[in-house]
């Protein structure tokens, strides 16, 4: 049954993915990526990878289609006809399908229980986990404790990220009056939606506390609730326009809220290294191991969200700022 | 805490915490002064690793306390060290060189973010060095790539944004094809561990995921390295960034790439009889076309900048060409190659900027008699231009004659090698010379009086000036003392090659 | 038997598939967005693949249930690496949008060809 | 008596999610079918109420009374109320933005 399923949704994909490179609407062409990533989303959770999943559909589909959104706003909704290139593109494309598909056929089956992956490094994870950490999430274990430098680096990332779009287009980071828009006050003369929004976001932003803190027991953790939390600002900022928005969580704030993320987790790692362990080893921070690792991951989790999500509003608010400002060094 | 330990892990997180810091921390002046602080630290970081390499040590470092293939290991020796001397280096050099020329390049204002992306930059070359795990490499790949795209988007000229836009592309492409590779051999192997995967890989090396593994792994890497034909990123990017960025990732943004290139070569795929004799013939044709077609694109250029960008391709081909011949001297000189053009290009590029303090435009021929004007510059860029050519007495000398020693133990298809390296050498003598003469040009009187006199001011003397003498300086030192990179890179011949360990 | 080996293999087929529709689009598209859309169409493909290879058959998602013996569990590895890997990915697109953003600013258009002739 | 009522909450639960697939069956051929964007937007908003009560109470009965019970009515309630916001703001933005609905236009073309 969950093969048909699977099938099912991984023929949708094609077809998603066709339609979005077919479109010469950009607008649709977003919109689609959008279902897109929500059909991955659910063919994650097919696969049996819950997090995976939730991410997915809170990056992917949530915020990477708001900030599309607020970039095609500032350039342009439809492709020009373009014929040019088409022809090196199938040569180079045909190749490395062709190297792919040559690959396919030694590959584990879907499922094999006795596929190398399950063989070596996994199954120390999936015995450990309860011993080592105290909780039964494997994921979160792996994630914030195993391979917790990997997520350091990733938070580093989005701190990056945060900080080229801020440098490219160039957004101060203090709130100067250039930069407050004027115009756009969201959807403030329309009922319904206002009135809808503004009961939701409270309870998006707890959904999002809920799944901060509930990471260690199910999926969850910092990357899916800094997103989901950054979600609720965005549809803040979407009803009550972006000064108000601005008003609420000012740029410094956001900025504040990504580095202290990034710091906290940092700091963590440097507190292990100071208490006699190795970086971002936590079991040294108290006297039972378990319990420090619980608290090192509690502490680390809070700043991955904090950071994913101040950066993500940094970079939604600089986009759709800019849409109000008037562009006035276009050259 | 025992600092000693701690070496590779401090390598990477102080400037990676020192990033979010210095925007946290605004005031002006203090963002170049704390970059270049950090930058130096690392440096001595980077020597005490050197000199513990020296002693015969191999720096290993648990992540978090985990045993290697659970959790993340780092892992230096001699080859990690050579490369981490490099980045260290250059980014050391360039920053403290850096201020009056990013101040001119980049609004206050905008100077935090600038530096932090330096620092992020410098952490995620760094990190993609000392780490030992395949998906780490990726992570510390994308933080030192989205930063380097930051920098270059400072540069002022409109054109450097579609050139950041090609290598963004290009960048990721690269990045993800590595991931298709890695996905692949974890999928074989089950572990991300690149000593386990070492040993996991043996017995199961025909299998076919594993040959397509190898392939993505390598064009992946090869985009990052602008490995010739994969290079047409590389010299917008060099042209339009910020002058100061040009000198640091000269220095050490492709060699990184080239660095896991062949780490993962010589260390996952080495098992594979025929692997490695059909990456060598695949390889070998590629670095000689890049060498010849790179020359000749560089020699016929009018923008200074864009010429030793194609120059910088041509290197790349250098690199890899004596990593193809597969033997303990053709690493060896490979590696060496590595040090010593980045102090070459370095010191070129550094060159470069100063020039830039008075010439708006960095075409060829507006650069006429500047000699005039700013003598020790010419001249640093005369020696610099010697050691790029490869005349005894300075470094690039020494990397080249290592070439063609380790061609030359192969033989009779060696000659045609020899040749190409000759016949390069000429082109760059060529180009370089082109330059020179413009710098020694006597001014010709038909040229309007305004013109001449605006430009002719006496040579500022600041930090800038005193890095490039330095660094021209060392190009001769290690010309003429090659041993410290020469025995760091013999030893990392011997590692990559497994003759002893 | 085949129709079942084939169906085994099918994510793979799909991963290839959607990374060519991907690189497809970032090649031969000259708007600079459809560009975008087309880099995060390839790197969800890769996703994919890392998300098929976790898959145990009669597994669950990696969340131990004490007590239960004998449970199996799909492969929490893969999971987390592609957790990490799509918040790279985001992070790239967003520097790649702001660039977007700018040089639609500077140049008035978002063509590749047109950008091209403009200098 | 219990074994009993058990079946009737299940054939009431089969009911309902039957209903909720035909409605969204009809939703789906309602957006294919019909003229113009309002009277599609009616049909796809089917889809978020009708639907939405039948397809969830359905899995709320099967489900029993547990957490997962709990957590299916909350989804419900945000899908009831988000649900038909988006059609009331895709239908004003298309208003506003000068879209006339088809009859109206016939309507003038007549007069």
């Amino acid at each position: 049954m969950t093969i048909v399923f699977a099938i099912f949704l991984l023929t949708m994909l094609v077809i998603t993915a066709v339609a979005i490179v077919q479109s010469s609407n950009l607008f649709v062409s977003v919109m689609l990526t959008s279902i897109f990533s929500l059909l991955m989303s659910t063919n994650f959770f097919v696969l049996d990878a819950a997090d995976v999943a939730l991410t997915e559909a809170a990056v992917g589909a949530g915020i990477t289609t708001v900030i599309f959104l607020s970039a095609l706003a500032l350039t342009a909704t439809q492709e020009k006809p373009n014929r040019s290139g088409r022809g090196i593109a199938l040569i180079v494309v045909g190749l490395t399908a062709s190297l792919i598909i040559y690959a396919t056929f030694d590959k584990p089956r879907l499922g094999d229980p006795d596929a190398p992956v399950h063989q070596h490094v996994a199954p120390y994870y999936l015995d450990n986990t309860m011993e080592q950490m105290g909780f039964p999430n494997v994921v979160t274990a792996v994630l914030s404790s195993y391979r917790g430098y990997d997520t350091l680096g990733e938070v580093f990332v989005v701190f990056a990220a945060c900080i080229g779009v801020l440098f490219i287009l160039d957004a101060r980071t203090g709130t100067g009056p250039k930069y407050v828009t004027r115009k756009m006050t969201g959807l403030r003369h329309h009922l319904i939606p206002q009135v809808v929004g503004r009961i939701l976001v409270p309870f998006i932003v707890l959904f999002g506390l809920y799944v901060q803190f509930h990471g260690e027991y199910g999926p969850g953790g910092g990357f899916q609730a800094g997103a989901i939390i950054a979600t609720a600002f965005i549809l803040y900022s979407l009803l009550e326009g972006e000064q108000a928005a601005l008003r609420a969580v000012p740029r410094s704030a956001q900025l504040g809220l990504v580095i202290c993320g990034a710091l906290m987790f940092g700091m963590v790692g440097v507190l292990c290294m100071i208490m006699g362990g190795e970086f971002l080893d936590y079991s040294v921070l108290m006297e039972n191991p378990v319990t420090a690792r619980q608290i090192g991951i509690i502490v680390i989790e809070a700043g991955v969200g904090m950071a994913v999500c101040g950066a993500m509003l940094s970079i939604f608010h600089a986009f759709a700022a800019r849409s109000a400002e008037d562009t006035d060094e276009a050259v | 805490m025992d600092f000693a330990q701690h070496l590779p892990a401090l390598q990477v997180i102080v400037p990676l915490l020192a990033a979010p810091l210095i925007v946290l921390l605004q005031p002006r002046g203090f963002a170049w002064a704390a970059t270049t602080a950090t930058a130096f630290f690392s440096f001595a970081v980077s020597i005490a690793i050197a000199v513990r390499i020296l002693a015969g040590d191999i720096l290993r470092y648990e992540m978090g306390g985990w045993f290697a293939p659970i959790g993340i290991e780092l892992r230096v020796d001699a080859f990690s060290a050579i490369v981490l001397l490099i980045i260290s280096g250059a980014a050391a050099i360039s920053l403290i060189a850096a201020r009056n020329s990013i101040n001119q390049q980049i609004e206050d204002h905008r100077q935090p973010l600038f530096f932090a992306a330096w620092l992020l930059a410098i952490a995620g070359l760094v990190g993609m060095v000392v780490t030992a795990d395949a998906f780490n490499i990726f992570v510390f790949m994308e933080i030192s790539s989205l930063a380097g795209y930051i920098l270059i988007a400072g540069g002022p000229d409109r054109r450097t944004l579609p050139a950041v836009f090609k290598y963004l592309i290009i960048g990721t492409i690269g990045a993800t094809f590595y991931l298709i590779g890695v996905g692949m051999i974890y999928m074989m192997t089950g572990t991300l561990n690149l000593e386990d995967m070492a040993q996991r890989v043996v017995g199961i090396e025909d299998q076919r995921p594993i040959l397509v593994a190898a392939a993505f792994v390598f064009i992946g890497l090869a985009l990052k390295a602008a490995l010739f034909p994969l290079h047409v990123w590389l010299p917008n990017a060099y042209t339009h960034a910020p002058h100061m960025v040009t000198v640091f990732l000269a220095a050490c943004g492709t060699k990184v790439a080239v660095y896991v290139l062949l780490r993962f070569q010589f260390s996952i795929f080495q098992s594979f009889g025929e692997h490695l004799l059909q990456f060598a013939l695949f390889l070998m044709p590629l670095a000689l076309l890049g060498i010849i077609v790179a020359s000749l694109v560089a020699m016929f250029e009018g923008h200074l900048k864009r010429m030793l960008a194609f120059s910088s391709v041509a290197q790349i081909g250098y690199i890899l060409m004596g990593a193809s011949l597969m033997s303990d001297s053709g690493i060896t000189a490979s590696t060496l190659h590595m040090f010593n053009h980045a102090l070459t290009k370095g010191a070129l590029f550094l060159a470069v900027a100063k020039f830039a303090t008075q010439y708006a435009d960095l075409r060829i021929d507006s650069l006429k008699s500047a000699a005039r004007s700013m003598p020790l510059t010419s001249f640093a860029f005369v020696i610099a231009g010697l050691s790029l050519i490869g005349v005894p007495g300075t470094a690039g000398f020494i990397s080249k004659w290592q070439l063609i020693m380790a061609i030359m133990e192969t033989g009779n298809m060696g000659f045609i090698m020899v040749a190409i390296v000759v016949i390069s050498s000429l082109i760059a003598v060529g180009y370089i010379w082109r330059v020179i003469e413009t710098l020694y040009a006597i001014p010709t009187d038909d040229l309007p009086d305004d013109a001449a006199d605006v430009s002719v001011k006496p040579e500022k003397i600041d930090m800038l000036l005193i890095a490039l003498i330095f660094t021209v300086a060392m190009n001769i030192y290690f010309g003429l003392v090659p041993g410290l990179p020469l025995t760091l890179a013999e030893l990392s011949s011997k590692i990559l090659l497994k003759v002893e360990f | 038997m085949k129709l079942f080996e084939f169906l085994g293999y099918y994510n793979y087929w799909v991963f290839a598939i959607l990374l060519m529709i991907g690189f497809y689009a970032v090649i031969a598209k000259a708007n600079l967005i459809k560009k975008l859309i087309g880099l995060s169409i390839f790197q969800s493909a890769v996703f994919l693949m890392y998300i098929s290879m976790d898959k145990v058959e009669g597994g669950t998602a990696p969340i131990i249930k004490p007590g239960v013996v004998d449970q199996l569990y799909s492969n929490p590895l893969p999971q987390v690496l592609i957790l990490t890997a799509i918040v790279v990915g985001v992070s790239t697109l967003a520097l790649g949008l702001a660039i977007v953003v700018r040089i639609k600013e500077r140049y008035g258009t978002i063509e590749e060809n047109e950008i091209l002739d403009a200098d | 008596m219990i074994e009993w009522l058990l079946i009737v909450v299940d054939i009431v639960s089969w009911i309902l999610l039957i209903i909720g697939s035909i409605c969204v069956l009809i939703g789906g051929i309602g957006v294919l079918r019909m003229p113009d964007f309002y009277s599609r937007i009616h049909a796809a908003s089917l889809t978020d109420t009708m639907a939405t009560l039948a397809l969830f109470s359905g899995m709320i009965l099967q489900a029993g009374f547990s957490l997962a019970a709990a957590k299916l009515f909350a989804i419900m309630l945000f899908l009831l109320l988000t649900g038909p916001t988006a059609t009331y703001a895709l239908a004003n933005s298309a208003l506003l933005s000068g879209h006339k609905p088809k009859a109206a236009v016939l309507e003038k073309k007549v007069e």
